[in-house]
């Protein structure tokens, strides 16, 4: 299997008046191609921070401090200008979690497609683009006069079939989805999981899920990284992180998650909440909350490390 | 709210804000005590001749009586007859005084809206140093005032350069505008009046005139719109479909202009509204230092020769046209936002 | 979003001064002010000269050593009058924030507090007042009541009242919904004790920002109204009435007199300026 | 990260201080390298002489001269209504007189009239006129219209016009013709400055076709029709008036003028372009958008432009004086006593040089110097003379801890530099360390309100001439019930009779010992206190001839000539 994204050591830092906040904190990971890669936390725990620093688009206060991250062997921290301008959406494409805000509400659908597909394509002109436009809507369903229109007289779960239309349009290699059905209903969300997993494979996409629902990591993901306070805790292929979490965090969420067929579980909530960022706890830093603590936890940060069972867990348990 | 409601709300509500407006301006100028035509004829006072124009002014009514007869007056456009000179009908007066403050404001506007939006942008598209720069420039243009602008332009262009006239509005007879099909269309702004005529030369004259004006009085404006445009442009700047559409990777001139501008640019139709009180102080202040024959040098000169009914009147007439400059930006707002346009 | 309730300590240190956004603003823009009042308020012990002495100096003379900041048309000393210039003009633009706040804030208490028709006809009143230029309408109440420090301050502040009103009133509706207003209700409290003892402590940062505001508008009008002639007696000695004066001198090369008064008058209103985009900084972080 | 945002704050702040150091810097260096102005005052007196008389032919002239000035006209350019210095300048190049002033003198020349005779008893004066003269829409000039503009200055009978304003109502008892072109004026009694009087605007002839004889002639933006006069060098053809304010007015040569055959007037064309404050005035000469700058420069600019080569400074004498007024029904300034010792204790030098830079002279008679009949009768009192205040003071019963405390009221926006002018008086009487000054200004309406209303102590007035008479600089000022404009409230018989006697005496040793009298007698009443006398200054273009400015203050367009 191709490595196709290569993150190596990266730290991630806000900073700002009230001091530094460690968003992400010496993370490593590797993503094959052709693979759904879920990455799961509560709100905070840097996944956003994450898919930001993928894209090269991290913004003031926030800021690099070490590391890199290389697609297909090039590092995209240490790219300038146009070399990343060219990459973003046209290799590494983004779905965002909220559909209603993420396009521009004083355009047409069908500027967003042409000055997307111009742009990026010089050799291709506004007639083309259009044509561009109409497939790659008759792809995700909706009917091709609706180019016409303005964002706002889209409802939510379309909007987000016209983000993925879009972020579909120049054939991407690597997709990141933050949260790209979080703000939507129930019913919609799994059309749209549904849409998401058909065209991965029509358009054999790598695609990095990133999401706070176990559920839908569970449906969709090949592989689940577990992250907590701008660190991975553990990653392993889906099956197996649910068949048996190791890490006392993927424990608690998956405990968390409400199961129709096995009522008689007993709902388990995380007790405390995520530390502060500025302030961050000594050793494992998720050992306040941690019912199997012990001295060491306090200590010494674990590292994620590779068991003898091929799983990467980084706990002083195991 | 649709639209048709929204303009018509808001026509409704203009009428009494302009009424209770006009009544404030009568009543701050009745609370004087005593005749105002005694203040006319300080020396000759032959108490007949008082009488008289105190009678044909109508200050010998009851102050009720006064207060209906104003309202009718403004109804049927009379704005009373001035008190210097000639008693002659104050409000032919001030339009033949508007086209000059109406030229300065909108060529002033121009500068400030330029300005004001290219250093907004620039300042949110640079960040940093230049940022800094920008935000400060807004700071202290705002801060200074306007004639202190004025006075440094008129020593450098006009009398260092030689480059700008430093007074005035045009050198000999203004341009007369043109007839077509039997109907005379004179504007009064100088500008327009000479590019109807087809007078090449004459708008040259008339432009080069308005030049150190309009920049005086557009800097210090365009201060607010520096603040505002910034403010929006961060605002818009991190909204998730900048964000969106920088991730597909759009160029930053499309991100910047397409994206945040486009929709940061809304609320600043709104702030021409706003700074239109201060861009009329500012034209009383610009016109005396320019000496442009406008509405603001019209008012000063009246309260100089204690002119009370052409100081009324000019103050009713800008306090229309104030309320009716921010009820048409108001609805052309409504018109731009495609949110709203349905 | 958090709302933080009034505490005097926690005010001085947080509001005024305390770290975060727009503190750079704040702390120029105060000591800027404090320089120049403090200026205006010993200028009588620090001043080489009585400023309105007329022949100290040679007329029109440049910067020198016994003349730092030059002399004026009549040789009178410019340092001494940048020095006493100050006061008038500061004394107007204080006067009309005392008197505007002190009606404004009451008023837009009491009205959105008791809501209902009077709220609605004292708004619209309010609105029609709000955008009317404060120098023609200075200027008009001027010219009926002659010119004095009160009579400026006063023509000054009427425009300013309704942009109290307006801050006080949206503050004090969303406020009077709260918990601690409602419990204060309940627990018997009168409406006026209410009002100054509950509403008025947490909105009074929204009222400085609108009162900094104000006061640099202050300043820019009094200084319009004496480029105008309609200002305070000329032989005063006043930034503005330099400024105005000093464009006379201007053109024949005496660049100092202008140079000195205007950029006197520019650091009063800079100084109020820095400070309201300071609070605004710290009200809305994102317009950093 | 911190340290990182105050490095921006204060990088910005160093970026803005230095753009203004930058422009600061600009402003030095651009002053520093115009010519430096210097003190010497180089005189460059009324150049009389004509074009055609020093120059070569070879020499082109421009045909028009632009003149800047910070003067309007009040109201109308009606000799029935206009009675303010800038309308009345107009009358005088748009009108002509029965007789004139020869430039650069006071001597009285014919004009329209040809030759004049007075009776025996001082009476009637006749007139024989010029013929064959037309107004500029070709209406022929007789007697006829002579009565006809006399008869309707009486039929209008503007109490704030010329007419009334110099007394003609009082004066001139009826017009005759005696015959197409001889007219006769029949006064109440014999006027010694009658003939002064006849070259005021007051009298000049209006055309019957324009001037209808019972209303003023305003103007509407018709220059044909609506310009009363037209006898004169000039005619108007463009007056820009906006709101009571004029902008520009534009003068063309009259053809029909009676002395067109003599070359005159010079330019053809003249514009006058109004401004509303000396600054933009001082702004369009240095920029060149006008040639000649007349009234009002203020006393640095004049001092800047003498000595610099790019332009000329022309004086003449001025008739124009100022002076304090004491109302004695304000207590203590009805003791004569108090009046004496302020008059003793002012020193005009301080006036004069501080706040005028030398550009006025001292004034120690209410008869400005130059004129005829003027005494330094205020010599008796000195300059500064503070043991002679003082001891007045202390017979008045003040002393240095029971001062004289009064008010000094000062008029803004109507004459130059009051605030000056009261600070300098204000300092003077002080070292007496008896007296305490404050000062007040008022609006000049404001001011002449309170004048008449008994509200001022002390205060300033300025006055112009109407006609060059010493009569115009006594009589106004001492009515016989105190009252006039100025509300001294001074009244005192003798003088009373001696002006009177002035009036009608015409014999000039008889007539100079009566001024003695009268001027002396001012003095030592001290009713008024004259401090200086104006100069007239304009400032041209080093090109512009013919500037004429004498005591009569016309300024004559028709003699105003430019090289191109």
């Amino acid at each position: 299997m191709e490595t196709i994204l290569s993150i190596r050591n990266l730290s991630v830092s806000y900073y700002t008046d009230e001091g530094e906040a460690r968003a992400i904190r010496n993370l490593s990971l590797d993503v094959e191609k052709g693979e759904t890669l879920g990455i799961v936390g509560e709100s905070g725990s840097g996944k956003s921070t994450l898919a930001l620093a993928i894209m090269g688009l991290l913004q003031p206060p926030a800021r690099v401090k070490t590391g890199s991250i290389y697609y297909k062997g090039r590092n995209i921290l240490s790219m300038q200008g146009e070399e990343i301008r060219k990459l973003r959406g046209k290799e590494i494409a983004m779905i965002f979690q909220d559909p209603m805000t993420s396009l521009n509400p004083v355009k047409k659908i069908r500027d967003h497609f042409i000055e997307y597909i111009t742009e990026h394509m010089e050799n291709i002109d506004e007639h083309k683009a259009l044509e561009i436009a109409r497939k790659m809507m008759k792809s995700v369903g909706i009917s091709e006069e609706r180019l016409d229109d303005y964002p706002h007289q889209f409802s939510g779960g379309m909007r987000q079939r016209v983000m993925i239309a879009l972020a579909l349009a120049l054939n991407p290699n690597l997709i990141l989805a933050d949260e790209p059905t979080t703000a939507l209903d129930v019913l919609v969300e799994a059309q749209i999981l549904e849409l998401v997993k058909r065209l991965k494979n029509e358009f054999s996409l790598t695609l990095i899920l990133i999401t706070h629902n176990m559920g839908v990591v569970a449906e969709m993901a090949d592989r689940v990284a577990v992250m907590y306070c701008g660190r991975i805790v553990e990653l392993s292929k889906t099956e197996e992180l649910y068949k048996n979490p190791k890490h006392p965090y993927t424990k608690g969420l998956i405990e968390s998650i409400p199961l129709l067929y096995n009522r008689s579980r007993k709902l388990v909530s995380i007790p405390g909440h995520p530390p502060d960022l500025r302030n961050i706890p000594s050793g494992c830093s998720f050992h306040p909350r941690c019912p199997y603590a012990f001295d060491k936890c306090m200590n010494v940060e674990p590292e994620l490390e590779k068991k003898e069972d091929g799983r990467y867990v980084a706990c002083h348990l195991y | 709210m649709g639209l048709r409601e929204y303009i018509l709300t808001r026509v409704i509500l203009t009428i009494p804000m302009v009424f209770i407006l006009l009544s404030i301006v009568f009543f701050v100028m009745r609370i004087l005590p005593g005749n105002p035509v005694l203040l006319r004829f300080e020396k000759n006072a032959d108490p007949q001749l008082i009488a008289s124009y105190t009678h044909k002014l109508g200050l010998d009514k009851p102050l009720y009586i006064q207060y209906i007869d104003y309202i009718n007056d403004l109804f049927h456009g009379n704005l009373g007859l001035s008190m210097s000179g000639d008693f002659s009908p104050v409000a032919p007066e001030i339009m033949s005084r508007f086209p000059a403050t109406l030229e300065l404001a909108i060529y002033s506007t121009l500068v400030a809206i330029l300005l004001g939006i290219g250093l907004g942008v620039l300042g949110v598209a640079k960040r940093g140093k230049v940022d800094s720069a920008i935000k400060l420039y807004g700071i202290i243009s705002y801060a200074t005032p306007v004639f202190f602008v004025g006075m440094v332009l008129q020593i450098v262009f006009g009398v260092f350069l030689h480059v700008l006239p430093v007074y005035g509005r045009y050198d000999g007879t203004p341009p007369s505008g043109i007839t077509v099909a039997g109907i005379h269309i004179q504007t009064g702004l100088y500008t327009l009046d000479s590019l109807l005529s087809g007078n090449f030369q004459a708008f040259l004259n008339s432009a080069s005139h308005i030049v150190l004006p309009s920049i005086a009085l557009g800097v210090v404006i365009s201060g607010v719109f520096v603040r505002i445009t910034r403010a929006n442009m961060l605002e818009t700047i991190r909204a998730d479909f900048v964000i969106a559409a920088r991730a597909r990777g759009l160029k930053e001139r499309t991100v910047l202009l397409g994206y945040a501008l486009k929709n940061a640019i809304l609320p600043v139709v709104t702030v021409i509204g706003l700074q239109f009180a201060i861009l009329v102080s500012g034209a009383v202040l610009t016109e005396t230092e320019f000496s442009i024959q406008g509405l603001g040098l019209y008012l000063v000169d009246r309260v100089y020769f204690r002119d009370y009914t052409a100081v009324q009147g000019t103050v009713v007439f800008l306090a229309i046209i104030i309320t009716t400059v921010s009820l048409l930006i108001d609805i052309m707002y409504a018109y731009l936002d495609p949110r709203v346009r349905l | 979003m958090k709302r933080e309730y009034f505490s005097p300590s926690r005010f001085i240190f947080y509001s005024i001064l305390g770290r975060g956004y727009g503190r750079a603003f704040i702390v120029a823009g105060f000591s800027i002010i404090a320089f120049l009042s403090t200026m205006s308020i010993i200028a009588p012990f620090i001043s080489p000269h009585d400023p309105t002495k007329i022949g100290i100096g040679p007329s029109n003379s440049p910067p020198s050593p016994s003349f730092p900041f030059g002399t004026d048309q009549y040789g009178r000393d410019m340092l001494s009058r940048i020095i006493w210039g100050g006061r008038f003009i500061l004394l107007v633009a204080f006067t009309a924030v005392l008197i505007c706040a002190s009606i404004g804030v009451p008023i837009g208490l009491l009205s959105s507090y008791i809501g209902g028709n009077l709220d609605r006809s004292v708004s619209l009143i309010m609105d029609s007042v709000y955008s009317f230029p404060s120098l023609i309408l200075a200027v008009m109440i001027i010219s009926i009541y002659g010119t004095s420090v009160i009579n400026e301050a006063l023509a000054i502040a009427v425009v300013y009242i309704p942009s109290y009103f307006r801050v006080v009133r949206s503050q004090v509706l969303s406020i009077k919904e709260l918990q601690y207003v409602e419990a204060a209700k309940c627990s018997g409290a009168n409406t006026l004790s209410i009002l100054f003892k509950h509403i008025l402590p947490s909105i009074i940062s929204s009222i400085i920002v609108v009162a900094t505001v104000n006061f640099a508008d202050s300043i820019l009008t009094t200084a319009g109204l004496d480029f105008i002639g309609l200002g305070l007696p000329v032989n005063l000695p006043d930034w503005g009435i330099d400024l105005t004066y000093g464009r006379f001198e201007l053109a024949s090369g005496s660049w100092w007199v202008i140079l000195s008064s205007g950029t006197m008058i520019l650091l009063a209103a800079l100084g109020f300026s820095l400070i309201s985009e300071g609070y605004a900084e710290r009200q809305n972080p994102k317009i950093r | 990260m911190k340290l990182k945002k105050r490095e921006a704050v204060s990088a910005a702040t160093v970026i803005a201080i230095i753009v203004i150091i930058l422009i600061a810097a600009l402003i030095v260096y651009l002053y520093t390298t115009t010519p430096q102005q210097t003190q010497t005052t180089t005189t460059s007196t009324s150049q009389t002489t004509s074009p055609t008389t020093t120059t070569t032919t070879s020499i082109s002239y421009r045909d028009k001269i632009v003149i800047g000035t910070t003067d309007s006209v009040q109201s109308t350019i009606d000799p029935a209504d206009a009675y303010d210095y800038f309308g009345d300048n107009i009358i005088q190049n748009l009108g002509e007189g029965l007789v004139n002033y020869r430039p650069g003198t006071t001597e009285i020349v014919p004009a329209l009239a040809t030759s004049w005779s007075v009776s025996p008893d001082g009476k009637t004066w006749t007139f024989n006129l010029r013929q064959g003269v037309k107004f500029a829409d070709g209406t022929p000039f007789n007697a006829t219209v002579v009565k006809y503009s006399i008869d309707r200055q009486f039929k209008i009978d503007e109490p704030e016009g010329p007419f009334a304003g110099v007394g003609l109502d009082t004066i001139i008892n009826r017009t005759v013709v005696n015959s197409q072109y001889q007219v006769s004026f029949v006064l109440n009694q014999p006027t010694s400055f009658f003939l002064s009087l006849a070259a005021f605007i007051a009298m000049y002839p209006v055309n019957p076709h324009v001037a209808p004889m019972d209303r003023i002639v305003n103007y509407t933006g018709n220059v044909n029709t609506e310009n009363p006069n037209g006898l004169g060098p000039y005619i108007l053809t463009n007056w820009v008036r906006s709101g009571g304010k004029d902008v520009e007015m534009d003068l063309t040569a009259n053809p029909n003028y009676w002395n067109a055959s003599a070359g005159y007037p010079k330019t053809k064309n003249i514009v006058i372009k109004f401004f509303t404050d000396s600054a933009s005035l001082n702004l369009a000469l240095q920029s060149g958008q006008v040639d000649i700058a007349y009234r009002q420069l203020s006393p640095t600019d004049i001092q800047a432009y003498q000595g610099n080569p790019n332009f000329k400074v022309w004086t003449g004498p001025g008739t124009f004086i100022q002076y304090l007024v004491f109302n004695e029904k304000q207590k203590p300034f009805d003791n004569v006593l108090v009046r004496k010792a302020i008059a003793a204790a002012i020193d005009r030098s301080l006036i004069v040089n501080t706040v005028f830079l030398g550009q006025v002279q001292p004034l120690y008679s209410m008869i400005p110097a130059g004129m005829q009949y003027h005494v330094d009768a205020f010599k008796v009192y000195g300059d500064a003379n503070l043991a002679y205040a003082e001891n007045l003071l202390q017979q008045a019963g003040y002393s240095q801890t029971n001062k004289l405390t009064f008010t000094l009221t000062y008029p803004t926006g109507h004459y130059q530099s009051t605030d000056g002018i009261a600070q300098a008086i204000k300092q003077a009487l002080e070292k007496t360390g008896m007296i305490s000054v404050n000062l007040a200004s008022e609006p000049w309406a404001n001011y002449k309100q309170s004048t008449s209303a008994d509200q001022l102590q002390v205060y300033i007035y300025g006055w112009y001439p109407d006609f060059v008479d010493p009569f115009d600089y006594t009589s106004p000022f001492l009515p016989a019930d105190g009252i006039g404009f100025l509300h001294t409230h001074y009244v005192n018989q003798n003088m009373t009779r001696l002006i009177q006697q002035a009036a009608s005496t015409s014999d000039s040793s008889q007539l100079a010992s009566i001024y003695q009298s009268i001027q002396q007698l001012i003095a030592s009443d001290a009713p008024l206190v004259p401090l200086f006398q104006g100069i007239s200054v304009a400032v041209s273009s080093p090109k512009v001839g013919g500037i004429v400015l004498d005591a009569t203050t016309i300024f004559r367009y028709w003699l105003l000539w430019e090289t191109a």
